[in-house]
């Protein structure tokens, strides 16, 4: 765990290190939550051209505030064009347009595959999470899918009770074989490392830990046996101006949704 | 053109137990007010058709209007659970929930089928996902050109469809702006559409030529509820209250504290009511 | 985003002998300015997809641009024939002209599968007609569902599509509004787009957060050509010159009046000419 | 052939009699040339209240002058809302909203099929006409199909080189036996009568003489022997009123084009 002194949160360390991997040049679609504030921090920092469009039908949003969901007026307010869901997952999503997908999920897989559906047997839940929502042909149609998520070994686990989007499936080219040409899960951002998938086997490796995190400590929020790159590298702590940024933007987000 | 009516007798006159009822609404224009009356008419055995199940569906779950869901994400947008939702399905309260579950694509693509009349809607989806092991209404059908299998769902054709629009004017003719979700596909897939509006005005002053009007002759019944959509948005007339979002995620975790909820501000309240609810635009 | 190029630049750079090229424009918007370039750089073994062909294709098929036409609706609209489009096809002048021919329906179905990236679109279709006997691009899916048989043609994919629109931002973000017709899903479906606008402007200044916009990444090239849309018409900058629309039919109907007005209108002409060409609003 | 002295055209009472036919909740799906003028006529007469949609997206128009194109920028300024293409043939016309499509062609024969694509082969054709455009899917999806074409031999043919768009097939219930719900061509309204399908083998059948027409003159235009009612009636002759507001139109839009 992050110690205080470090100076920054492990929830900011994830967020700030899944916007620095956001190019100028991406379409990204966001989701609600983490992926929102890293995809609005690039958009603040170093990507000031990024379009981002979430999937209530706002592109080239430009929000002041994070949106407490997909839809606030805030998104509408400020975004190039709003169009109608239906043509959202048409033309631009199942069109090929989205350059980075976000996602998250309940729990996931060493090969990226995501769980947001239910924890037990699917006709009778131990816990019935919200379901896919867009993330099946998210994962199917951005070029490549970026995921945020705590570790935890009930989150990170050894197998899925139920796939609710496709990351890598079994492994290998398993992807292609299903007709897939986008490269699926490509990083996995998380509170104390960063992962990618093996290039060949496509098993999901530590190749950065987070200042103050170890290999053991990264190992034990993990219920599958977790591989690190022979390279593994320290994620650079958080700069002044990338805290300072993200904190005001969610000191704006706090005051804006406590209004009624 | 359409029928201008009261909430209570648009309700009485087209929602009857056991119809297919789809009440859209992406985030924005969700039509709260519509969903409060039905719940105190008692209406019971309803299949709900939603993208986003959100607070409206878990309250019509909750009192246990509801015999069916079709959705394809049921939760309290930045917030967490639905509880009502989660307690039907888990555990069976106030009675079992059977659901239909798709994802938003093939949600979004089975009311544009519904709208064009068309029996299925067909779409690249559900790639190596398990949806279509449960789902029986996720089929395919193989590209006559090229061989590729595609997925295919029924559309979605609802008994009636329920939106809030930003207003009519005095034929009907209904203006949607701003994130208009799937509304227009929900009222033209539907047999018959009721659309509650914030206001009735002579000229719509729609903005565009291409501005997203629904001609008063699609459309069953008109009625104006101000603040109809609290606390979901109107756009230009109040903001989502994000506060109450926030709020109800403690008020619907437990079953007495929800139905004290409903007590206080369904049963005990008026489409009236909806007006003091709107924030500041 | 896009290059802001010259129109000899943007169509020397993008289009190319063999391409096949989608240039819409529903009556309204159609980029005649850029047909006329294509003449210009004498562009050969076109395969040109549009639902009207008008006379912007007529131009195109009697200089021998075309190949191939694929088409719905082959007549210069309220006048009569397109008599180039007839010569070729009745008499091979200047050269045989390969048909593949839809319905409207299939036609505009087929461009929203193409930006859709679907391999075929399916509708209801075709019932009782001949077309699908002479068209082996005409096909049929079964709804897995209800059994019942519907048309399918194969998705627009087009090398290259070319519009006109209103106007375009300095990012190269472009505004259409009036009919709109499928170009949006013409640019979407297309590998390159090249859109002409009447102007580049600081702010779009789009009337409505739902007016019709293609963002500036979504197009390869933009360029300024007022009055690049004559005979046809931009809304709320000039009319539609329905004169000229009637006096083509004179003009096209003989091979050597047709030849001396291509000389006279296009080959001696750049697309400055087209601003001098537009009636008042 | 109407003689001057009746004080209208024979094309001026064909409109009118389409005119006639047109109910004010009516929603139109209407065709340039004849059924332009139609349409506007009933809407400036006995169907204020009428619906037109043009083809090219425009919903609930009202042009003070007839459109040379189904696209001029009158249809739109004057429209309730304007839709793109797709939509307007994926939501409106096969979402079954049209309550009367207007079909005319170049061909038509004794089960109102349309012929608006060739006459010879269709590889080789003598004459290579438009095509169908919107007709093929306008007259399955319409409730049901007005048409309006002048006679004559060539036009009222025994047999079609090409079905552009089905009538009544081969009669009968032919469309039925295709799975279709609407009613086909209900109505054909020529410059000389008007015709009406037999409601058994829905074989076109003159119900009604225009002034000054003859059975004889009828048959004369038609390459099939025609069948009439047992009850023929005259149509009534234009009133003043119809003859002067069409008048007025075409008056008001041939002022409009000739500009430039």
């Amino acid at each position: 765990m992050n110690a205080p002194s470090l100076g920054f949160t492990a929830t900011e360390m994830m967020t700030i290190a899944a916007a620095r991997v956001l190019r100028n040049d991406d379409v990204c679609f966001v989701g609600i939550g983490a992926p929102s504030a890293a995809c609005n921090l690039a958009r603040l920092t170093h990507a000031p051209g990024i379009t981002l469009i979430y999937e209530s039908g706002t592109i080239g949003t430009e929000p002041d505030v994070l949106p407490l969901s997909i839809g606030d007026g805030e998104l509408c307010d400020t975004a190039l064009t709003t169009v109608a869901v239906p043509e959202m997952f048409r033309y631009w999503l199942q069109g090929g347009r989205i350059t980075v997908g976000f996602l998250g999920g309940a729990q996931i897989d060493r090969f990226a595959n995501l769980n947001t559906t239910v924890v037990g047997p699917y006709d009778a839940p131990k816990v019935r999470l919200p379901g896919g929502g867009g993330a099946p042909e998210i994962a199917a149609h951005s070029r490549e899918i970026f995921i945020t998520m705590a570790m935890g070994s009930r989150a990170f686990v050894e197998k899925l009770p139920f796939i609710t989007s496709m990351g890598h499936g079994t492994g290998g080219d398993h992807r292609a074989r299903l007709g897939l040409k986008t490269l699926g899960p490509t990083r996995v951002m998380t509170d104390r490392c960063i992962l990618e998938p093996d290039p060949d086997s496509k098993e999901l490796t530590v190749v950065s830990l987070h200042p103050g995190e170890t290999r053991e400590g990264v190992e034990a929020q993990c219920g599958w046996p977790l591989k690190f790159a022979a390279d593994l590298k320290e994620t650079p702590a958080p700069t002044a101006e990338e805290l300072e940024v993200l904190r005001a933007l969610h000191e704006r987000t706090r005051r804006a949704h406590a209004g009624g | 053109m359409p029928a201008f009516l009261s909430l209570a007798e648009a309700i009485a006159t087209h929602v009857k137990d056991g119809d297919t009822l789809a009440m859209e609404g992406f985030t924005h224009l969700i039509p709260y007010a519509a969903g409060h009356e039905i719940i105190r008419q008692g209406r019971k055995h309803l299949t709900l058709i939603r993208m986003t199940p959100d607070i409206l569906y878990d309250q019509l779950i909750g009192v246990g209007a509801a015999d069916k869901l079709i959705f394809s994400w049921g939760g309290n947008p930045g917030v967490g659970s639905l509880h009502r939702l989660r307690d039907a399905v888990e555990n069976g309260w106030p009675h079992k929930l059977a659901i239909e579950e798709h994802s938003h694509a093939a949600m979004a693509n089975a009311y544009e089928a519904g709208a064009a009349n068309l029996p299925f809607a067909t779409f690249r989806g559900y790639i190596g996902a398990d949806l279509p092991k449960v789902n029986p209404n996720i089929r395919s059908v193989t590209c006559p050109f090229t061989g590729e299998v595609l997925a295919a769902v029924p559309a979605h054709r609802p008994d009636v469809s329920i939106i809030h629009a930003l207003r009519a004017d005095r034929k009907g003719n209904v203006l949607l702006e701003g994130i208009v979700g799937v509304q227009k596909e929900a009222v033209l897939a539907a047999k018959k559409a009721i659309v509650t509006v914030e206001e009735i005005v002579d000229d719509l002053g729609a903005p565009s030529p291409n501005s997203v009007i629904l001609p008063g002759w699609t459309i069953t019944a008109v009625v104006a509820v101000p603040g109809g959509a609290h606390p979901s948005y109107a756009q230009g007339y109040y903001k989502r209250d994000n506060a109450f979002y926030i709020a109800w995620d403690p008020i619907a975790r437990e079953r007495d504290t929800f139905l004290a909820w409903i007590d206080a501000h369904v049963m005990r309240a008026t489409p009236a009511d909806f007006a003091a609810r709107r924030p500041a635009a």
